[in-house]
C-alpha cells in the first residue's frame, strides 16, 4: 500500500469522492484553477477541515487522530508566519512545542538557517522580512520538525523568477536528504514540470487525471485539455 | 468602633444560647436628640441594671442611613424617625417590629430671613432649598407641605438638593442654600445662626405627628420576648426621667451628641462640620419635641397611608403588621 | 570650520527660541492667573501663589497624602481584580464558542451601563465600606477588558491557529504561545483606555459616598469652599491619571512594539 | 428539487437551532433571575416580574419620562456645545501653529483631569442649577474631541495640502474640503467615544447634585431601598448609552464608509 | 526670454545657486539620482517651498505669487488624490475650488474622462483604482485646470512597460493640443529620450548638464557619465 492513502474523501464545501495514492519519497505536484479544492485536499491530509472518508498514512487510519499528532509538516498558501516572533522563535515554535531542550533546538535551528541561507534573518521580525525571505522561513519551520510528508500550498507564487528557482533546487535536495513525500500545489505548470514525479490534475473538487509529467502534457483528458494549455502558456 | 464597616455580628439570640445573663444588643441610632431617650438612658446606666449590654452603638447621620445599613442586617435595636422606619419594613423587607415611640414633633424648616419671609418666597427662581435624601422624615413633611400649603410642587422640587442634616447647616452657613429641612437638634441649631429664623415647625404641617420610633428585630421580639419587655421599660423609665429633670436631660443628650460627632463627621465627610452643641441649644430643642413612650396604631397608619398616597410605598399594609406595642 | 561653528551657534539660538516659544504661553497663562487672582480677591478664585501655597501646607498635612493613598490602593486593587477577571472571561469567551453565546448577550447589555449606575445597587448590597469603590472599580475595569480581549481573540486569524497546530502545539500550547500574544496588542488597548476610566470612578465614589481618598477630599474643600484645595486636588489628579495611562503606553510600546 | 427542498428544511433547522441557542442562555439567565428572586423574597433582590412590574408603573407615573427627557436634554446640550467648541480649538489649532502652540500646553494639563473632578469647583463656580450638568457634560465632551480634532488635522499628510493648492484652493477652500473630511475619521471616533461617557458625567451629575434626571432617579431609589427601581433605571440607561453609541457608529459609517 | 526662468535658485535644504531657463511649449525631462532635487526643483516653480532667487513665468515675478495662484498643474510624486472624493470630484476639485459653474464643471470634465479613456472610473474611489489609474486620474486633475505649465513628478514610475508606453503617447497628444510646458521629472533615460525636447541633469543640487537628448547621450559632462550609463542600461 502507499505511503499516503486517502479514501472516498467528500468534504461539505469542495471535494467529492476523491481517491489518492502517494508512494514514500515522491514529490506529487497538485495542479488546477482557483477554488478546484487544492488546498482543501491539503487540509484534509492535515486534518485540519472536516471529511468523510478514510485518511492513511503508512496504513494507519488517521481519522481520529488530531492535526498536531499527524506530524505533517505544512506550508499554508500565505505562509502564516507568527507575527509577534522573529525568524528564530518561528522556526523553533514547533520544537518547542514538543518540549525539545534548548540547546538541541539551538543547534538544529543554527543548521537549519545554515541550509537555507538565511542565519543573518535570525533576529528579524516577519514585518521586516520580504516574500522570498518569509517563504524560506516558513520552509525551515515547517520542516525542523522532521515530518515524513510535506504540504505546500503555492509557496513560490509571490516570488521573482530567480528567487523562486533557488528555492525549488534547495527543496529538492532538502526532499532528497530528509526522504521527504510531498505534495506540492501551484498554479504552474512549469513549476510543476520541473520538480514533480507525478501530477495530480483536480477541476471542481474532483480528481481529473493523475499521471507523469510526460502523461500529462502529451494526453491530457478531454476536460482539462484547456486548462492544460492554459497553465503551459503562462 | 462606630464606624460602619464592621460585618454583621452574631445575633442576640445566638448569643443567649451561651450565656443566660448576660445579653448583648446592637443599637442605631440617628445623630439628633431624636434619640434622647437612648442617650439619656446609656448616660444614666439604666441598661447595665436589667442584664442588657450594650454590644456597639452605631450613629447615622439619618434615617436613611439606618434603613440601608438595617437591609444588611447586624442591628437588633433601633431607635429611629417612623417614616424610614416604615420603608426599611416595606420596601427593605426587613423583618422589624416597633415596640414603642419615643417622641413626637421634632423637625422645622429653616431659612435665611434675608431672602425668605413667606412661604410664597420657597417658589422664587434662585431659592435653594436643601432637604435629606428622599425617604427622610423631613423629605416626607416638604411633601405634606406642598400638598397642604398649595405651593407649586414642580417649582419647589427642583429647587431641592439632598445632602444629610450637618451639610445642611453649612450650607445655610455659607449662603449655598436658602432654606433647610432638619430634624432636631439641628433646627435649633440653625435657627441660633446669625439671621436665620425657624419658619416652620413640624406641628405647623402636621400636628403632634409621630416622631420617632423604638424598632427590634422580629427575631429579637421572637426570641427574646423578655428582653424587648426590658427596653420597653428602660425607654419608659428615661423619658420618665427626662421629663422630670429637662435640664439634667439637656446636659446629657449635649455631651452625647458632641462625642458622636465626631464619627458623624467622618460619615457624612464633613470634617469642617463644627456643631458644637451647648446644653442651652440641646434643651431649647427638646422643647420642641413631645417626649412620650406612647404610640398609637391610628397615628402609624395614618403615616403609612400617606406614605403610599405619595409614592413612597408600592402598597399599603396594616399597621398592626409592624407594630408590637402592648 | 568658522561656517560649522556658525552652523551651531544658530542651532542652538533655534532651539533656545523653539523652547521659548513652547514655554512662553504657559507662562503667560501663570501670569495672568496669579494677576487675575490677585485682582479678584475673592475665595472662588485664588491666585497661583494661594495655590502653591495650599499645595505646601496640604503635602504636611498627613491626610493628603494618605487621602492620595487610599485613592491610589483602590484603584490599584479594582484594577488588577477588575481587569483579571475580565481577561480570564476574555479568554474563555475567546476559546469557547458556547461560553461566548451564553455569556455575549448578557454583557452587551450590562456594557453600556455607566459604572457610576452601579453605586446607588452597590450602595444597598455591598453597605457603605472599602469593598463598594473596589467593586465599583472592578466594574468599570471588567467589562471593556473582557470586550477588548474578546475581540482580540476573534481577531487572530484562524491560520495562524493552523498554522501552529500542524507544528504540533496543543491547544493549551496555542492559546498561550499564538492566540494571547497576537490578541494583546487589542488587550493592551482596553487596559490603556480603561487605566484612565478606573481613576474617574474611584473619584465618583469618593465624591458620594466613601469618606475618605482624593474625591471626599474634594467634596470636603467644596463644602470649605477652599477653590485652592480643589485645584490642587484636580492637578494631582490630572498627573495620577496620566502617569497611570503613560505606564500601560509604556506597557504597550515594550511588550508589541518589536513586531508590529 | 426533493433534494433542494430537503436542503431548505436542513436550512431552517438549522437556523432555527443557531437562533435558539443565542436565546437559550439569555432566556435561561432570566428564568433563574425570576426564580432566584422568588426564592430569595427580600426587596434587595427583586424577581425579573417585579422590575417589569416597577417599569410599567414608572411609565404610568410622568416623574419617570420627565426624569429621562431631562438627562437627555443635558445631554444634548452639553454635547452640542462640548463638541462644537472641541471642534473649533481644534481646528484652530490644527491649521494655527501659535494656537497650537499656546493651547497644547494647557490642554494636555487639563485633559488628563476626570471629568467629574471639576463638580466640586464647578459647584462653588456655577452654583446647583441647570448649567452645571451642562457645563460638566462640556468639558466632558470639549477636550477629547479637541484632541482628537487637532490629532486628524495633523493626520492630513502635507502632500495632499499641496496638491489642493496647485489646484487653485484657497487656504479656507482646502479647510473646508480637504483637511477637514480626511480629518473626520479621528473626528468620528472621538466623538462616538465621548457619546458614551457624556452619559456617565449626566448621570453623575444628577446623582450629586442636581435633583432631577435619571441620576437623581437612581439615588432617591437607593435612599428608599428601591432594587426594582434602581434595576429599571439601570437597563433604560444601557439602552439609552448603547443607542446614542450606535447612532454616532452609523453617521460615521455614513459619512466615512464610501472612501475608507 | 524665455517662458519659465529661474534665476540664482538655493533652497534650505538642496538647491544651490540654480539657473535655468525652459521655453514654451517645451518639454522639459528632469534627470537626476534619488535626492538629487529635481522634486525640490519642482515646488520651487510651484511656490510650494521657500527659496532663495527669482522665478519668472513669460517675464512676470513670480516669487509672491501663492502657489494657488501660479495657474501650474503639478502631478506630485505620489499623486495624493484625495482619498474622500471619487474619480469625478477629484478632477472637479480644482474648478470648484475655481468656482466654475456645475454644468461646465460636468462638461469639461465628461471630455477629459473620455479622453484619458477613463468614463468608467467616474464614481470609483481612489481606494478602487490600481496605481495606472490612479496616474490617469492624477493627471486629469492636474490638466482640466488649463495650466499653462505643467509639472510632473515621475508620473509613470509605478507602471507596467505597456500601461507607460500608452500614457506617454497620450501625454505627447495632451501637450500639442494645449500648448503646454512641462518639466518632467524621471529616472528613466529611455523615457526621458521618448518624451524629451531637452534633458536637464541634477545631481546634488547642482544643474550638472543641460542639452538636447542627443547632446547629452554622446557627450555626457564628466561627472554625470556614471549616472547616465547606469541609467541607460536600466
Ligand atoms: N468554510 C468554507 N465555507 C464555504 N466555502 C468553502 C469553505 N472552505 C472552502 N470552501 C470553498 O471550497 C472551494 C475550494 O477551496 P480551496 O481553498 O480548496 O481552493 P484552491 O484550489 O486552493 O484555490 P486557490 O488556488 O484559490 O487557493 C472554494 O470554492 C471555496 O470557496
Ligand atoms: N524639508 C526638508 N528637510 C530636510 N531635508 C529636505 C527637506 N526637503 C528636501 N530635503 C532634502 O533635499 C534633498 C532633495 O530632495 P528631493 O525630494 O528634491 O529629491 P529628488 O531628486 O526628488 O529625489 P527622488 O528621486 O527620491 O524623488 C533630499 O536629500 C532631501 O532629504
Ligand atoms: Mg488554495
Ligand atoms: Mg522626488
Amino acid at each position: 500500500m502507499s505511503y499516503i492513502s486517502l479514501e472516498n474523501i467528500t468534504t461539505p464545501y469542495c471535494l467529492e469522492n476523491v481517491n489518492l495514492n502517494i508512494e514514500a519519497g515522491e514529490i506529487m505536484a497538485v495542479l488546477g484553477f482557483t477554488g478546484a479544492g487544492k488546498s482543501t485536499l491539503l487540509n484534509v491530509i492535515a486534518g485540519l477541515t472536516e471529511y468523510k472518508g478514510d485518511v492513511y498514512f503508512n496504513q494507519n487510519n488517521m481519522n481520529h487522530i488530531r492535526t498536531e499528532r499527524r506530524n505533517v509538516g505544512y506550508l499554508l498558501q500565505d505562509i502564516y508566519l507568527f507575527p509577534h516572533l522573529n525568524t528564530f522563535d518561528n522556526i523553533a515554535f514547533g520544537l518547542r512545542a514538543g518540549g525539545y531542550p534548548d540547546d538541541e533546538i539551538k543547534e538544529k535551528i543554527d543548521s537549519i538557517l545554515h541550509l537555507l541561507n538565511i542565519t543573518h534573518l535570525k533576529k528579524r521580525y516577519p514585518k521586516d522580512l520580504s516574500g522570498g525571505e518569509k517563504q524560506r522561513v516558513g520552509l525551515a519551520r515547517s520542516i525542523i520538525i522532521e515530518p515524513k510528508i510535506l504540504l505546500l500550498d503555492e509557496p513560490l507564487s509571490s516570488l521573482d523568477p530567480s528567487t523562486a528557482r533557488s528555492i525549488r533546487k534547495e527543496l529538492k535536495v532538502l526532499q532528497k536528504r530528509l526522504n521527504l513525500t510531498i505534495l506540492y500545489v501551484t498554479h504552474d505548470f512549469a513549476e510543476a514540470k520541473e520538480l514533480a514525479d507525478r501530477i495530480v490534475v483536480i477541476t471542481e473538487g474532483q480528481i481529473k487525471q493523475l499521471g507523469s509529467v510526460h502523461d500529462i502534457f502529451n494526453l491530457p483528458a478531454e476536460e482539462i485539455r484547456e486548462f492544460i494549455s492554459a497553465a503551459i502558456s503562462v | 468602633g462606630c464606624s460602619q464597616s464592621t460585618a454583621p455580628k452574631e445575633s442576640a439570640s445566638a448569643q443567649n444560647a451561651t450565656s443566660e445573663k448576660d445579653i448583648s444588643l446592637d443599637v442605631a441610632v440617628e445623630y439628633t436628640d431624636h434619640a434622647a431617650a437612648f442617650y439619656y438612658a446609656q448616660g444614666k446606666n439604666l441598661f447595665s441594671g436589667t442584664g442588657i449590654k450594650i454590644n456597639d452603638v452605631k450613629v447615622y447621620a439619618s434615617g436613611v442611613g439606618v434603613a440601608a445599613a438595617f437591609t444588611k442586617g447586624g442591628f437588633d435595636v433601633s431607635y429611629m424617625c417612623l417614616v424610614p422606619a416604615i420603608f426599611t419594613y416595606a420596601n427593605g423587607g426587613v423583618p422589624i417590629k416597633i415596640i414603642a415611640g419615643t417622641h413626637k414633633n421634632g423637625y422645622g424648616l429653616i431659612v435665611n430671613s434675608a431672602k425668605i419671609q413667606e412661604l410664597s418666597d420657597l417658589e422664587k427662581t434662585g431659592i435653594k432649598i436643601a432637604n435629606g435624601p428622599e425617604g427622610t422624615s423631613t423629605d416626607f413633611l416638604q411633601k405634606l407641605l406642598i400638598e397642604n400649603k398649595n405651593i407649586d410642587s414642580e417649582k419647589i422640587m427642583s429647587n431641592t438638593v439632598r445632602m444629610n442634616a450637618a451639610k445642611q447647616l453649612m450650607a445655610l452657613r455659607s449662603g449655598k442654600v436658602d432654606a433647610i429641612f432638619v430634624p432636631e437638634h439641628f433646627a435649633t441649631l440653625a435657627a441660633s445662626f446669625p439671621s436665620m429664623k425657624m419658619l416652620l415647625k413640624s406641628t405647623d404641617i402636621w400636628p403632634d405627628m409621630q416622631g420617632s420610633v423604638l424598632v427590634v428585630t422580629e427575631e429579637l421580639l421572637k426570641n427574646q420576648p423578655e428582653t424587648v419587655e426590658k427596653l420597653k421599660e428602660i425607654n419608659k423609665n428615661s423619658i420618665q426621667l427626662m421629663n422630670e429633670n429637662p435640664q439634667a436631660a439637656a446636659e446629657i443628650v449635649a455631651q452625647n451628641l458632641n462625642i458622636n460627632q465626631m464619627m458623624v463627621k467622618e460619615e457624612t465627610q464633613s470634617p469642617e462640620a463644627n456643631l458644637e452643641v451647648t446644653s442651652e441649644i440641646a434643651a431649647a430643642s427638646m422643647n420642641n419635641l413631645i417626649m412620650t413612650p406612647e404610640i398609637s396604631i391610628e397615628e402609624v397608619q395614618a403615616v403609612i397611608d400617606k406614605m403610599y398616597a405619595m409614592g413612597y410605598l408600592t402598597k399599603s399594609f396594616d399597621a398592626k403588621e409592624i407594630m408590637a406595642v402592648d | 570650520m568658522i561656517e560649522d561653528k556658525g552652523d551651531q551657534l544658530e542651532m542652538k539660538q533655534n532651539i533656545l527660541k523653539n523652547n521659548l516659544l513652547h514655554l512662553l504661553p504657559i507662562t503667560l497663562f501663570l501670569v495672568l492667573w496669579e494677576i487675575a487672582g490677585q485682582t479678584a480677591q475673592t475665595p472662588l478664585f485664588p491666585p497661583l501663589s494661594k495655590v502653591i501655597e495650599a499645595f505646601g501646607s496640604l503635602l504636611r498635612n498627613g491626610m493628603f497624602l494618605k487621602g492620595i493613598v487610599a485613592s491610589f490602593g483602590r484603584v490599584l486593587i479594582g484594577y488588577i481584580l477588575g481587569s483579571s477577571a475580565g481577561l480570564f472571561v476574555g479568554i474563555i469567551m475567546g476559546v469557547n464558542k458556547t461560553a461566548e453565546r451564553s455569556l455575549r448577550p448578557l454583557i452587551s447589555i450590562l456594557f453600556p451601563i455607566p459604572t457610576l449606575g452601579w453605586l446607588p445597587l452597590l450602595m444597598l448590597w455591598i453597605g457603605i465600606n472599602e469593598a463598594l469603590p473596589v467593586a465599583l472599580i472592578f466594574i468599570c475595569a471588567f467589562f471593556p477588558v473582557s470586550y477588548n480581549t474578546l475581540t482580540g481573540i476573534k481577531e487572530v486569524k484562524e491560520e495562524y491557529i493552523k498554522a501552529a497546530r500542524t507544528l504540533g502545539a496543543s491547544s493549551w500550547y496555542t492559546l498561550w504561545h499564538v492566540i494571547l500574544p497576537m490578541a494583546s496588542p487589542n488587550i493592551f488597548t482596553g487596559l490603556r483606555l480603561e487605566s484612565g476610566m478606573v481613576w474617574r470612578t474611584v473619584i465618583a465614589a469618593e465624591m458620594f459616598a466613601i469618606p475618605t481618598g482624593i474625591g471626599a477630599l474634594l467634596m470636603n474643600a467644596e463644602s470649605l469652599i477652599r477653590v485652592d484645595v480643589i485645584m490642587v486636588c484636580l492637578v494631582v489628579l490630572s498627573i495620577m491619571c496620566s502617569t497611570f495611562e503613560r505606564f500601560f503606553l509604556w506597557l504597550e510600546r515594550r511588550t508589541t512594539g518589536a513586531w508590529r
